[in-house]
């Protein structure tokens, strides 16, 4: 962290790596699998996602759709397939 | 947000539950780790590619990454360490119809295995090769390996790794890889992109993914959790969409250095199938 | 009945490919049973060789030779090391040209020029074949018919009539 | 090619593999061309390997041979990969074979282990010659066998064939592949220098005339499909690569999918399985040669080259109003201990082998508390002479401590 910090990381590059089209979803979080890494919500580009302060069976706190933040997923589906442990998915809003 | 812990879940929800063996989730790996997000890019791409599902062979050694046979669900051979390739070989030889692929760590890949690497590439096997590079030995608590990054911390490099690393896209073109690429987890798009472009191709393909191990490697080398290495990777990774070969010896990774990520690779070479079908029409011909 | 067949000489001579042959005359064309082994050495070309062809009306138990009835001895050094053996044995070929035996052993012993018949006829290489066909003659252990079909049968067929040429002037020696 | 495919072939071969060009017949060959001509009788398409002396004849026959019935050839970088590689060619239902001696068979211990644990089958011919280390590349021993039953980590039972012939390194190498594929394990065939070199008559009888016999393989749809759900006879049934059956093989401890289970629970039942498998089938594998046992009295126990200077010291034995016979383990692992025991008047018995006591350990465990045992032998490189054996037979019996 140290290393990425001296190099100016900041929250403002959490940009995705690649264009999104402009769609709407809705996120579902399988929270038994959930392993808070933190990926999705560290790299949604719409900053939807926090981490819950509930914790599941084994001891993590799964990600959650931040309150009033509902309507802002873009479908972009990173957090999807960022995430290691198969825990998320979006399903997009019919347009 | 849908369920919380206390409710049963219905058996299928991700979109990738029917390609798992989803009873079995969640995995082994550590929170943070990356290898998830690459078994789910490899999906991803028989899934785009349209590789038949009965078709879909996943060969594993042994260290974390060769876990992925426990989760992805496929014809799946966990073997033994550093041996991925070779009975990837045999298995594709003898049934040519089968999309195969080795998926493992560097240590399996390079050090126990790595005279084997060197041999399929040089013969063009018809084989995709994935590394999850780590930079160390994860399962076994983060030794120092082949990958481990000069002055790199380790539990067998306390004072800082003496040794060099190898460059892996360097190694794989100059042994004969037809096709080769690298992509941190954070790439996850672009790695999905590959997979779905590279699984029905033919020849030697080599594929290596720069995966967070925070609990061994990123803790003990001050990068941090996982989704700080993943910061780590953000911050210092420079794509280079193709690398000319002359420039390939210019791709090492280095501690706190920038990374270069990209297609490296992609060129036409005989692969072995084809040069021992002539063989074998040679030794039809002749000897009637 | 069971008789050991003993060819010795040095490698490049054709001494393995002289016990193939009659091994293979003695198994394919006839009801006998052959068994053919040979010393092994990591040089192909030069160093001393060996090879031996036990032959039986039975199924051959053992295959090791160690008392050979019939000795055929191509080199020199081949010939000093079995001298005890060619003493013993109740038939010796040698290459007149190639070797000098002990006056007892010279005295019941076929030496005849293998060699010299070969570039007679043009090409060294065949003197193992000269000697063979020597050897169907004086050992008369399998019939002249199966050597000539086994010869025929290991030869390539751009050298069979060659070969057959060398047989035949060794059976005439 | 031709798409249709006699029933002995593997399923899968693109190359559509033919048998066409069975070498039949009166033909004088060596015991490692013998063991390459019974590999391709068998059914056998694919070979993997390395050079190594006195192995090498097996490789180059079958490099030549394998591409004209359209199986496939390959020369492996090492004798690790080589083992590996025939285990990844049997999981898609190819019959699949290597072929080394002492120091390949060394480096190949670890992947054995993993066919018996997976239960693939395939087969791996041993050619002994003289160890350790380099030992005596160009001549003969006999001192693999304990690597042979013991030499892979972890409990299990090795099946090991050991011939004394060109023609019955041509017909063991057969009975390996079904008794491979039969009992989905790997089975060892054990030959030695003497007979891997040695040449003599073999007849190679038409396609079709020694039967040949398929693994088990699985009949359920995929979803009553357990990868390791033995039947009746401990052999679960095979599913391939490629049937859609979505198979699991590890090396780990599993449990009867295939999934790790690394439990004391999981491995007490695997294990003894793995075990039983064997010992429960032993009429699958079990071959012995008896001469003149009946009423014997002095037994020698002999396998390989080694059993035929033992059947000289037999009969020179009879000659001289000794009651010897011969016992002769074709199949040498799992020793025929209950064929020993049932040879009643023996009361000493002469292990011959060409190492400093392998085989004798066993016998001695098997009749020790009824007979003499001793061993006569040497440290490789030269096959023990009849009389040496004979030797041994007719020394006085040694006084009982």
């Amino acid at each position: 962290m140290a290393i990425a910090n001296s190099l100016q990381t900041s929250h403002g590059s959490r940009a995705p790596i690649d264009k999104p089209t402009r769609h709407h979803g809705t996120v579902h979080v399988i929270e038994l699998r959930c392993k808070e890494c933190n990926f999705c919500v560290q790299f949604c580009p719409e900053e939807v996602l926090e981490i819950s302060d509930h914790y599941t069976p084994r001891g993590y706190r799964p990600a959650r759709v931040k309150t009033g933040k509902e309507g802002d997923c873009i479908a972009c589906r990173f957090c999807e397939h960022v995430c290691p442990d198969y825990a998320i998915y979006v399903v997009e809003d019919s347009p | 947000m849908t369920a919380n812990a206390e409710v049963a879940l219905p058996p299928e929800l991700h979109p990738y539950d029917h390609l798992l063996r989803s009873a079995d989730l969640p995995t082994i790996w550590c929170p943070g780790c990356g290898i998830g997000t690459a078994v789910g890019a490899l999906i991803y791409g028989f899934e785009q590619a349209g590789v038949p599902k009965e078709k879909r062979v996943i060969v594993g050694g042994i260290g974390c990454s060769s876990r992925i046979v426990f989760y992805a669900k496929t014809d799946a051979y966990h073997t033994t360490h550093g041996r991925t390739i070779p009975f990837a070989t045999g298995l594709k030889l003898c049934n040519p119809s089968l999309n195969v692929v080795a998926f493992a760590g560097d240590g399996d890949l390079f050090a126990i295995g790595g005279n084997h690497f060197i041999h399929a590439a040089r013969r063009n096997m018809d084989i995709l090769v994935v590394c999850i590079n780590n930079f160390n030995y994860g399962m076994t608590g983060g030794q120092g390996g082949p990958t481990t990054p000069a002055g790199a911390l380790s539990t067998t490099t306390p004072y800082g790794n003496p040794e060099f690393p190898f460059n892996l896209p360097n190694l794989a073109w100059a042994t004969g890889a037809t096709y080769v690429a690298r992509w941190t987890t954070l790439d996850v798009r672009r790695l999905r992109n590959t997979f779905a472009d590279v699984v029905n191709r033919h020849g030697f393909r080599f594929v290596e993914i720069l995966t967070p191990c925070p609990v061994s490697f990123g803790k003990t080398n001050k990068i941090g959790s996982g989704v700080e290495e993943m910061e780590y990777y953000q911050a210092l990774e420079v794509l280079k969409s193709r690398v000319e070969s002359t420039e390939i010896t210019k791709t090492d990774i280095e501690l706190g250095k920038p990374i270069v990520v990209g297609t490296f690779v992609d060129r036409e070479r005989e692969t072995f199938r084809e040069r021992y079908v002539r063989v074998v029409a040679k030794a039809r011909g002749s000897k009637s | 009945m069971r008789k050991e067949v003993r060819f010795a000489g040095f490698g490049g001579q054709g001494v393995i490919l002289s016990a193939f042959i009659l091994g293979r005359a003695v198994s394919v064309h006839t009801p006998m049973h052959a068994t053919m082994t040979q010393s092994y050495g990591p040089e192909s070309r030069g160093g001393s060789c060996e090879a031996d062809v036990v032959v039986g009306d039975a199924e051959i138990d053992t295959p090791m030779v160690t008392h050979p009835d019939v000795l055929v001895l191509l080199s020199q050094e081949a010939a000093t090391k079995h001298m005890d053996q060619a003493r013993a044995a109740s038939l010796v070929l040698s290459d007149v040209d190639l070797v000098h035996l002990d006056d007892d052993v010279a005295q019941k012993a076929h030496q005849l020029p293998f060699t010299r018949t070969a570039d007679g006829l043009g090409r060294r290489i065949v003197a193992n074949v000269v000697m063979l066909g020597a050897f169907t003659n004086a050992s008369q252990i399998v019939p002249r018919e199966a050597m000539e079909a086994a010869l025929r049968e290991t030869v390539k067929a751009s050298t069979r009539e060659l070969n057959m040429k060398a047989f035949d002037a060794g059976a005439r020696l | 090619m031709s798409e249709a495919r006699s029933v002995t072939e593997p399923p899968n071969l693109i190359l559509s593999p033919v048998w066409d060009r069975p070498r039949t017949g009166t033909q004088f060959l060596s015991g490692d061309h013998a063991c390459a001509e019974g590999a391709l009788y068998a059914g056998c398409r694919f070979f993997a390997g390395y050079p190594i002396t006195p192995a090498t004849e097996i490789a180059e026959r079958l490099a030549e041979r394998l591409p004209e019935v359209g199986g496939q050839y390959i020369q492996m970088e090492d004798e690790i990969a080589s083992m590996i590689a025939i285990l990844g060619a049997s999981v898609t239902g190819a019959k699949s074979m290597t072929a080394t001696s002492g120091p390949g068979f060394s480096l190949m211990m670890e992947n054995l282990g993993l066919a018996y644990m997976m239960e693939v089958p395939t087969v791996v011919v041993d050619v002994q010659r003289g160890g350790p280390s380099t030992g005596l590349p160009t001549t003969v021993g006999q001192q693999d066998m304990m690597q042979a039953r013991f030499g892979p980590h972890g409990d299990f039972t090795s099946i090991s064939l050991s011939p004394q012939s060109p023609q019955e390194a041509f017909n063991l190498t057969i009975h390996a592949f079904n008794v491979a594929e039969r009992l989905r394990t790997p089975v060892l065939l054990m030959m030695d220098e003497v007979v891997g070199h040695m040449h003599e008559r073999v007849v190679i009888p038409p396609p079709g005339e020694i039967p040949l016999v398929a693994r088990p393989r699985a009949t359920v749809p995929p979803e009553e499909y357990h990868t390791y759900r033995p039947g009746p006879d401990l052999v679960p049934p095979m599913a391939l690569a490629g049937e859609g059956y979505s198979v699991l093989f590890t090396g780990l401890t599993h449990d009867e999918d295939g999934r790790p289970v690394t439990t004391y629970a999981a491995q007490k039942v695997l294990v003894p399985r793995l075990r039983d498998k064997i010992l429960k089938n032993r009429d699958v594998y079990e071959r012995l040669g008896l001469y003149k046992t009946e009423d014997a009295t002095t037994l020698v126990v002999a396998y390989g080259i080694t059993a035929r200077s033992a059947r000289r010291a037999v009969d020179l034995g009879r000659e001289k109003g000794l009651a010897l016979g011969l016992f002769r383990p074709i199949s040498v692992w799992p020793f025929p201990a209950e064929q020993l025991r049932s040879l009643k008047n023996v009361t000493k018995i002469v292990v011959a082998e060409i190492n400093l006591g392998q085989v004798v350990l066993e016998v001695r465990r098997i009749a020790g508390p009824y007979a003499e045992v001793v061993h006569v032998g040497n440290p490789g490189g030269q096959v023990i002479s009849p009389e040496t054996i004979l030797e041994a037979c007719m020394s006085p019996r040694r006084a009982k401590p």
